[in-house]
């Protein structure tokens, strides 16, 4: 097992594989940068090393200052965490080159899956069922209106390289599609450096469910069931539960066996989620895979019991998977909120300094959060403060218990989107289970 | 736990300086801890309740106290944060940086880069510079070795090399301060 | 959310007694332990009334405080433990209690018992006292009701009913206040 | 259901019950005295009232004033919690009498298991092993001796109206046995108003285990495992743990075996806790019942997923047991920290303001606490100020997670016992699991 882990992040991301690595009696190194020199993941940690100014650019994704304090510090694995550097086939490669483990995949498979374009061509040549839509990148706007002609307006038109719901437009009709796919490029080029497009149909109301998955150096992998992430706003998740309201026993493993299959596909090593899309008809294509420890990989934590940061050390430093397919036995249900440090009906990030904080407790509630009293939330980076978990013998008390614990949430001095929460979380359909990724975009509609 | 880095001079100056400035005000009547610590009393009853002033007098005796807002530092000097116990957290910055006084009207020499700081170009090597060498603007001070590329850091400024504030062979993070240069000490 | 009872009037003056008494052992040092306590009850008073200003001289002690409004976020800035949100938390008090001014010199009456208030011994019956009546020490105010039991609550003093603090067939709590009697108020 | 429950406590058990009504959609009111008008578990309820200055036994045990706050407030039933008037029968029977349901067992039960010495007699008539000892009271010395003789020194003298220590003798040789026999019934005296007093053999280093019993007004009974409460300092729990690293399933078996027919015998309703010795050779003997929820109920509730306080609710309003025996499954391990607002060596009390505090969070970790930055301890009650629980996939992680969040937890103001709890779960014996009640004096002893 490693002797001492640097954890490449901030915020939550970096306590909760701190503490991972403090449950396995891990060392580990703190990186941060001059806006986050008393932050709680600084002190946490057994040693810190400052690796730049604010600017996530010069500090947390500068990649000669983020090794340099791995090697002073004799660290033999990096922990990426989410963002940053954690889907930069590069870094990962160049950990690989200088001897540190990169506690992720392997860089081919974050390449691989970085394009998006060509996973599905993957994917689809293996005879897995992927979106309907063009395989590989879209070379001209002729390509593009002969794919979106084959399959049927409307289409969505994403970038290749892309992610968060960036470099992506909805097209309804043939005429509407050369404006698109322009603007599509543009917004690519602009966010990823890369301006490779491609398409696919647009569901109406579908649901968004991903798998997620383990693999070994061996070559065995096994899933740990489903999230459910429909509740997004501009493809963004807010909610995510687990199991889905939508998928059953049988349903479940046919996405877990295709989800394997695909990752098999790809020689995929470590933890990594199979993202699919649901339609009304409950036929499910495959969209992508995140390479990476999710955002919300707590619910899955709950339902399974399976700690899966420490999975992901473990597996990483080369031990075979500790558990078997038919040992995986999913066990009530769990819901994450994703509070933000943003105005709850603009959704404009509201930096600033946290008067008061005061998490909930009790049985069946987890919150990960790096927040304390007189912590400052800080503009430079990610909006979310803290993740609220619960988890219920089933939907409803899970239910009731995020109620509850959202109403016991104090955090003041900034706005958070707690409000929103209670929003959905008050809801009928909501309850009921009756949503799709349109659902909070119907719920906020004036 | 020890700061693992000091910010730029100015910034740590604007903090302190208030203690300068309550020793001066304590004219009339010679200042003692017992005085200081109740006028930090005050300033915690008045923080904690969000008052923006407080004044008090007693036999000649006036304390008064303003809050305006933004002048205060984002992270409070009087740290309201919950601070998480030591455990041990370990700093590459070891020593305490010298005091306010020292450093007024000197420059401060900062890795630019997390690395191995190196004095000279080799092991064998006499060191590029010593406490008390005058230097010119860009001439090399030290060597700090990142990602086994040996990065030169220059001189800011002409001056006297009051101090070297790191050991060599050993690691710096960004913005540690590697060298104090008094810019107005002439050869 | 509004405080549920108040202590009785005995028990607040005794808190404010300090007030006068620490104003003479004060003489060698500048503020005691009992000035701050004293200051933080300024305070809550200066809050509690919405004032954005309170000066106060005695015997050469002068307190001045100020409150801007707005100059912090509104929620919560009268307390300083974290609160739920209310999510209608009913106290029994629902009338704010009259201001410190009206109180002064007043004797407050409270409610033994946790139960329910009548102010005649039966629905027909007249009130056994109404505001502006003078009563006499003993001499029976109310019911209170509890476990089916009706306990007459007596005056404390000779005085004046000044005003009748509860509402009849309303429940009551612990230490809540019933009457002001003004005691120096004669017939 | 209840529409209304008042909560006739305070602390983390009132926030704990006031959280499960809340999870039910029942309203709830809270009590409280002059020292607890801030207090967070009044903030928490959707009612208040105030019953009484600080000293307990004029609010909190204030019969008259606890049943008029509920009287004016319309509840439909009454949750004492644990202490205070939970055990207290001839409150039960009031309830009962003027139609509150008293959610606990009925005042029968209460009364009966209020005589240690009378329920032992009990238990053992039907044929349960009961720790060697006198059955019924011991009326005079004569009657100590001559028991004591029987089973064979050491022994251990008991107030039949004991609990949490007090009014206990451990007597090593028959010369003193008189006095202090008559020590033991001066302290029973005082504490509990009634001198009567039994005796039993006294083990050396035996372990204390419980097993929790649910019981419904069908007369169906279940039991959801034992707890291991051996960490005790004076007779006072400080650390639990479920499932106890001495019983096998066989054992556990055995036990539930005997708990439920030891709760059939005395036609026990509701939730409630058989505790037993176990020797060193594994043999059990029934000591006692308790007819509450106990402070360490989380770790049930952590390894079977069942909400204790919930069942509890549901039991009282005449629902019939939602789970069979068969349904129960103990996954995991868990742990129990008693977080006492106490010097950690000298163990006195050490109330004051708390100036800040931030509880741990992350994967397996919950904390029951009604505390928050800026609360005060107020000295006139119990010092418990929080629990922490964690819960693993085996004992060795639900150690690694206590360690962990033990080490994150900020407690500053006064002093508590969390280093205490860091060296215990330090220690080797501790970590392997060789434990008895006497662990913690011998890790105490300079």
């Amino acid at each position: 097992m490693f002797k001492k882990v640097l954890v490449a992040n901030r915020g939550e991301i970096a306590l909760r594989v701190i503490q991972a690595c403090k449950e396995l009696g891990i060392k580990t190194v703190a990186i941060h940068s001059e806006a986050d020199s008393e932050a709680l993941h600084v002190r946490a940690a057994d040693e810190k090393v400052c690796v730049g100014p604010a600017e996530a650019s010069l500090s947390y994704r500068n990649i000669p200052n983020v090794l340099s304090a791995a090697e002073i510090t004799g660290v033999d694995a990096i922990h990426p965490g989410y963002g940053f550097l954690a889907e930069n086939a590069h870094f990962a490669e160049v950990c690989e080159s200088i001897g540190i483990k990169f506690i992720g995949p392997t860089s081919e498979n974050i390449a691989l899956m970085g394009d998006k374009a060509k996973a599905r061509e993957i994917i689809a040549k293996r005879g897995l069922p992927v979106t309907p839509g063009s395989l590989g990148e879209l070379r001209n706007e002729e390509e593009a209106m002969q794919a979106a002609k084959k399959i049927g307006f409307p289409v969505i038109i994403k970038a290749t390289a892309g992610g968060g719901g960036r470099g992506m437009r909805v097209v309804n009709r043939a005429e509407d599609l050369s404006r698109a796919f322009q603007a599509a490029q543009a917004e690519a080029k602009s966010t990823f450096g890369h301006e490779g497009v491609y398409l696919e149909r647009y569901f109406l109301e579908p649901r968004h469910i991903e798998v997620q998955v383990l693999a070994d150096y061996r070559g065995h992998v096994i899933h740990l069931g489903e999230r459910d992430c429909s509740i997004q706003r501009r493809h963004q998740k807010l909610v995510e539960e687990s199991p889905s309201p939508a998928v059953d026993d049988k349903l479940r493993r046919e996405l877990g066996r295709v989800a394997i299959e695909a990752m098999k596909a790809v020689h995929y090593r470590n933890v990594g989620t199979v993202e699919f899309l649901l339609d009304k008809e409950r036929n499910f294509f495959f969209m992508e895979v995140n390479t990476r420890i999710q955002v919300e990989h707590p619910v899955t934590e709950m339902v399974t019991g399976i700690d899966l940061v420490k999975e992901q050390i473990r597996l990483a430093a080369g031990y075979p998977l500790s558990i078997r397919q038919q040992d995986v036995v999913m066990t009530g249900h769990s819901f994450e909120c994703r509070i933000n440090a943003e105005d709850p009906e603009k959704f404009i990030p509201c930096p600033g300094r946290v008067t008061k904080y005061r998490a909930p407790g009790g049985f069946g509630v987890r919150v990960d959060s790096a927040m304390e009293p007189g912590a400052t939330v800080v503009p430079h980076y990610d909006s979310l403060i803290a993740k609220l978990i619960t988890h219920g013998k089933d939907r409803q008390e899970a239910i009731a218990r995020m109620r509850r614990a959202l109403g016991e949430f104090v955090i003041e001095g900034i706005n958070t989107t707690i409000p929103l929460h209670q929003k959905i979380f008050d809801d009928v359909d909501f309850q009921k289970g009756h949503v799709s990724t349109t659902f909070l975009d119907q719920l906020l509609a004036p | 736990m020890n700061t693992h880095h000091i910010p730029s001079s100015k910034k740590r100056m604007s903090r302190r300086q208030p203690a300068e400035d309550t020793d001066q005000t304590g004219e009339a009547r010679l200042l003692t801890v017992e005085h200081l610590r109740q006028v930090q009393d005050l300033i915690t009853l008045l923080r904690k309740n969000n008052l923006t002033e407080l004044e008090i007098e007693q036999q000649g005796f006036r304390v008064r106290l303003r809050y305006e807002v933004g002048v205060r530092p984002a992270t409070g000097s009087l740290t309201d944060t919950a601070v998480v116990p030591p455990q041990g957290n370990q700093s590459l910055v070891k020593e305490a940086t010298p005091s306010e006084e020292d450093t007024s009207g000197l420059v401060t020499i900062t890795s630019p880069i997390v690395g191995t700081f190196y004095r000279s170009p080799s092991p064998d090597a006499d060191p590029y510079v010593e406490e008390g060498d005058y230097v010119k603007k860009g001439q090399v001070l030290c060597i700090v070795e990142a990602m086994k590329l040996m990065n030169e850091i220059e001189s800011e400024t002409d001056g006297r090399i009051v101090k070297i504030l790191a050991e060599s062979t050993k690691p710096v993070e960004y913005g540690q301060p590697l060298f104090l240069i008094d810019p107005k000490a002439r050869a």
